[in-house]
């Protein structure tokens, strides 16, 4: 079972590394999409500060989106897809596998980059901690959220801006928690330990159902 | 054993067929018939359960496949309009990748043997991008040549294929055949191995 | 006596059977609509506090507000049944609901504003109700989308079923989330209800008022079951019958 | 060449009106976008209406950005494109057509569903009025700047997120004229036209433009 | 007249051919033979001006394509292993379509009557997404019927169809030979109209 679980991590891993770009895009998109910000409302650092954690938080929630449509859309338009559903193997481990290399590709450069974005709104040295911890967190569950939204979407004209309708307002609690984390950090003496929690248990239950639901949606769709 | 009964199949709103039924004996052939849009596709598909039925039973010795899941996969492979190989990866990759998916233990030297004996030797290592049209279907099909399910299902699997492919095609399948596999295929090209003594099915008038 | 069920559940019974219905439904609607509205006019107050006479807005507002939570729940158990039982009527039930909800978001959202405007002086504000009822809105939409952008028959209902339930899990999960954006104070947030204390001739209208949307999110989705079947079953034996019946 | 124009036009359309929820999705996408804020940053008027003109035109940005992966994408993928190609009419028309079709359904409803957005974010009257007739000019501007990107990663993987890299960047312009106009609005006695003017020469440059390079990207694609 | 002179084509890092020199008048065919990955596909897009030679000219009616453009345009019609049809559309709005594009002025009966002889009559308003594969590549051959181009370059135009079909195609090559047409074509499948009297051209060894 875990051999092929890796099969499917390492072939999408593969995938991804064959065009260079594609590992570097979703992080670009991130920090493009965060310097906009600055360009449209002004460059005040109070006003920055503040609206941080939120243009952050949607920023991710925008690439992290982006970069699902492409989870299955390749899979399924060269009929490897449907042979994945042929293979005697559980399709929950291999849509777990794809998730997981999905957000090793888009999530994880996320985290890596946030002390940058940090930076860029003169975020304190506590806030950027809490914000990576918190995208660490989060992330994966915009990714296995996702993957649900896009097995339902797969090959249907206009998919990408679909998707997003179905799943950007599924995504509403990470963001929420995500961001209050980030804010609540910057008041001093606050407790943050409730939003970890709580985003944690967002990441159980995903872990939970997402790929069951993902699996039958591919099912769907596929046929 | 293969056994169809009372199968039934709609799309959109046609009804294809009803009330089909055959069974299919290990060490046999089934060529299936019909002009286009008959629902040949469609009937494959819903043998190897990508397709829901609206009506019918598909059985596999003696069990409803439904019910197998995972073991009939086992046993079943499918080859269909699309070549089912990822284009970024080589032709290495896509069968090593495949078989481990198919949880058969498969070594290099097979691989390679399989890929030579469908005349890629040489295009191994390339992207199967840069294939022409044949070689990429060529690819596809070297998975018959290490895969050890039983049953193959063939959706027109000549297509895009020269004379001397589509006579190694040929006798691959007939070796299977001959070794107790069983086979059903679809295919508008004459070929020899559907003028011999096959079962055959006709669907549509 | 047991009711054979299955029978039901075959467009083909349904399809009369609900036109039965329909008319009964309408006229239901109507008449406990009129005199709903009758009672809030003039059988309560003129002024409620400091909201003059537009408060009575509540009357649409309120209703339409449950109603399009109601109907979300009504989508997902039809979908459900549509999954487990693969019953075709199921889901062209749940299709024929959804815009219905869809609407009374609409109409909750559009008379919320409205009232704000009258009440509070801004037509829309953050509030955690609000943006609970904004959100349901874009669930529906996503529900309607993806349902609209699958051709096939079959696929979209499945897929539909699926997302429905995928989000009758994710919803509470938001709305909580929506009223409670500080984890640490949520314990301490007492939700209290607008309900409380509210003069009884005005709660009366409101429940007759409910009953009456009640009714019409009978009417309309039976309406509309009615068309999909026909759209869908086109060529069968059936309807080509009946069809030809009626000529 | 009208007759040419007028064809690919209403072909367009009617493709999109076929999925009638083509038609919606990217405005419901911009107002998912615009309603995500306001849960990450906060709720608080004053700056609300401060962040609103940068919301409103990155949201515009990437909605719009969203939809050009489609401009060209299904074309491609069926052939259809080259067999545009492929006719004996002068590329750039066909391009200008496809571009007026995609700005209709995308651009268009933006400008449209500006005021429902000024009403969350607590702008004043004048101000959505600035808002509107600012993306009246510049949404034609993202689609006619977006083509040539769209057009260059055409079959591309990922093409999605690397088009936003290749254009994102030359929208930058648009976002400071756009949201500066909306922002000048809220000051009483400051002078607009100066940005609609910049906005209207930007208009006028991608017309002239952008038909030209994207009918080489085409060429250079399709090969 | 067509004239191919000295024409070379690099794909990837591979030379597929060069010093390719022939030509073509009207009223003849010219079958184009080779294996897999011979560079078929490759010659015959760049004959019609969608992929760049890297060395040689092509010559219609002793101009270079090139400086001809968009009149050559017209004169060509191109058939690849796409079907160059929208699958949202229905296979009227597509031919109707493509006509306007090739500046063709057809009305609805000959549009029908097009589809009809394709035997697709009663599949005429049904988006083409939901036909069958050899459905697809039916309306997309029913352009041969409504376009007035000169050379028709067609790769391998005869997959996916059924039988029927393929007969009907070749009366209508040669039908349009015998008007004093043109046609390019590549196959693998043996077909009556390549085994007799026509220019055949060997690609690869
Ligand atoms: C766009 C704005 C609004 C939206 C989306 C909205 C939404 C809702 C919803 C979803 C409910 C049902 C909640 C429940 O049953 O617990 C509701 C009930 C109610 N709303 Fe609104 N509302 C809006 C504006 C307003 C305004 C401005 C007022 C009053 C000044 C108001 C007063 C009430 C009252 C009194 C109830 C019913 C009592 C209750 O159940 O608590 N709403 N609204
Ligand atoms: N995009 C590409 N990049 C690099 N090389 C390519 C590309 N496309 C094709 N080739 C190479 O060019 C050669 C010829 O391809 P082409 O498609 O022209 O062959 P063909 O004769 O049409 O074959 P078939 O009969 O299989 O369709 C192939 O060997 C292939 O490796
Ligand atoms: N997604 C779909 N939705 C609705 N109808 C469909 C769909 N796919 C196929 N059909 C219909 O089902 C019929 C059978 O299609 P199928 O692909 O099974 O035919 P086929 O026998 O394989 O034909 P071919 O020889 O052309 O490949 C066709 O007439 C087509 O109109
Ligand atoms: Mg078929
Ligand atoms: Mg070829």
């Amino acid at each position: 079972m875990f051999n092929i679980f890796r099969c499917i991590v390492m072939r999408d891993l593969t995938l991804a590394m064959r065009r260079k770009t594609d590992v570097l895009t979703t992080m670009f998109f991130f920090i493009i999409v965060v310097s906009l910000f600055p360009l449209g409302v002004g460059t005040e650092k109070e006003t920055l500060r503040h609206i941080a954690p939120g243009v952050v938080w949607v920023a991710a929630l925008l690439a992290s989106m982006l970069a699902l449509e492409r989870l299955f859309a390749s899979d399924y338009s060269d009929g490897t897809l449907e042979q994945m559903l042929l293979t005697p193997q559980p399709l929950t481990v291999l849509v777990l596998g794809k998730v997981l290399a999905h957000w090793l590709l888009t999530g994880l450069p996320l985290v890596l980059i946030a002390p940058l974005v940090g930076l860029q709104y003169h975020l304190s040295i506590e806030s950027t901690g809490v914000m990576m911890l918190a995208l660490l967190i989060g992330t994966p569950v915009l990714s296995l959220i996702g993957a649900i939204g896009a097995a339902l979407t797969l090959g249907l004209r206009g998919g990408g801006i679909l998707l997003s309708l179905l799943i950007l307002p599924l995504y509403i609690p990470i963001l929420i928690y995500g961001s209050g984390a980030v804010a609540a950090s910057a008041i001093p003496g606050s407790e943050l330990q409730a939003y970890f929690s709580l985003l944690a248990a967002f990441l159980l239950m995903a872990l939970i159902f997402s790929p069951l639901a993902t699996a039958a949606g591919l099912r769907i769709s596929v046929e | 054993m293969l056994e169809i009964v009372d199968l039934a199949c709609i799309r959109g709103d046609r009804r294809l067929f009803s009330g089909l039924n055959f069974s299919l004996m290990p060490g046999s052939l089934l060529y299936i018939k019909g002009h286009n849009g008959s629902g040949k596709t469609t009937l494959l598909r819903t043998i190897c359960g990508l397709f829901l039925a609206e009506d019918g039973e598909i059985r596999w010795n003696d069990k409803n496949v439904r019910s197998l899941c995972e073991d009939y996969n086992k046993e079943v492979l499918y080859l269909g309009h699309h070549n089912g190989i990822k284009y970024d990866l080589t032709g290495y990759e896509n069968l090593q990748i495949s078989a481990t998916l198919d949880g058969d233990d498969v070594d290099e030297d097979k691989i390679l043997y399989a890929l030579a004996k469908m005349g890629l030797a040489g295009f191994e290592d390339l992207p199967t991008q840069v294939l022409s049209q044949g070689q990429k279907r060529r690819v596809a099909l070297a998975r018959l040549l290490i895969n050890s399910s039983k049953l193959w299902i063939l959706d027109e699997p000549f297509t895009a294929l020269d004379v001397a492919a589509v006579d190694l095609l040929q006798s691959v399948i007939a070796e299977h055949v001959a070794n107790g596999g069983m086979v059903i295929l679809t295919t508008h090209q004459e070929v020899a191995l559907t003028a011999g003594q096959v079962q055959t099915l006709q669907l549509g008038d | 006596m047991s009711i054979n069920w299955f029978k039901f559940s075959s467009p083909a019974t349904f399809y009369p059977l609900a036109g039965k219905l329909i008319p009964i439904f309408g006229v239901l609607t109507a008449l406990i609509g009129i005199f709903g509205l009758y009672w809030g006019f003039f059988q309560t107050p003129d002024v409620l506090t400091d909201q003059k006479q537009y408060y009575r807005i509540i009357f649409i507002h309120v209703p339409a507000a449950w109603m399009s939570m109601w109907l979300y729940v009504i989508v997902v158990a039809w979908s459900l049944i549509g999954l487990i039982f693969n019953a075709r009527l199921a889901y062209m039930i749940a299709a024929a609901v959804a815009p219905t909800g869809a609407i009374m978001t609409v109409l909750a959202l559009f008379t919320g504003a409205v009232w704000g405007k009258t009440s509070w002086g801004t037509w829309w504000d953050w509030d955690p109700r609000m943006t609970s009822e904004l959100i349901l809105l874009f669930i529906y939409v996503g529900y309607m989308a993806l349902r609209s952008a699958i051709e096939d028959n079959r696929r979209s209902d499945r897929a539909s079923a699926v997302l429905a339930l995928v989000g009758l899990v994710c919803i509470p999960v938001i709305f909580w989330s929506v009223n409670c954006p500080d984890p640490n104070q949520c314990a301490a947030l007492h939700q209290s209800s607008s309900m409380s204390g509210i003069e009884s001739n005005i709660l009366f209208a409101m429940l007759t008022m409910t009953v009456s949307f009640w009714m019409y999110c009978f009417l309309v989705p039976l309406m509309r079951a009615r068309n999909i079947i026909l759209e869908r079953e086109h060529d069968t034996a059936w309807v080509t019958e009946m069809l030809e019946v009626k000529k």
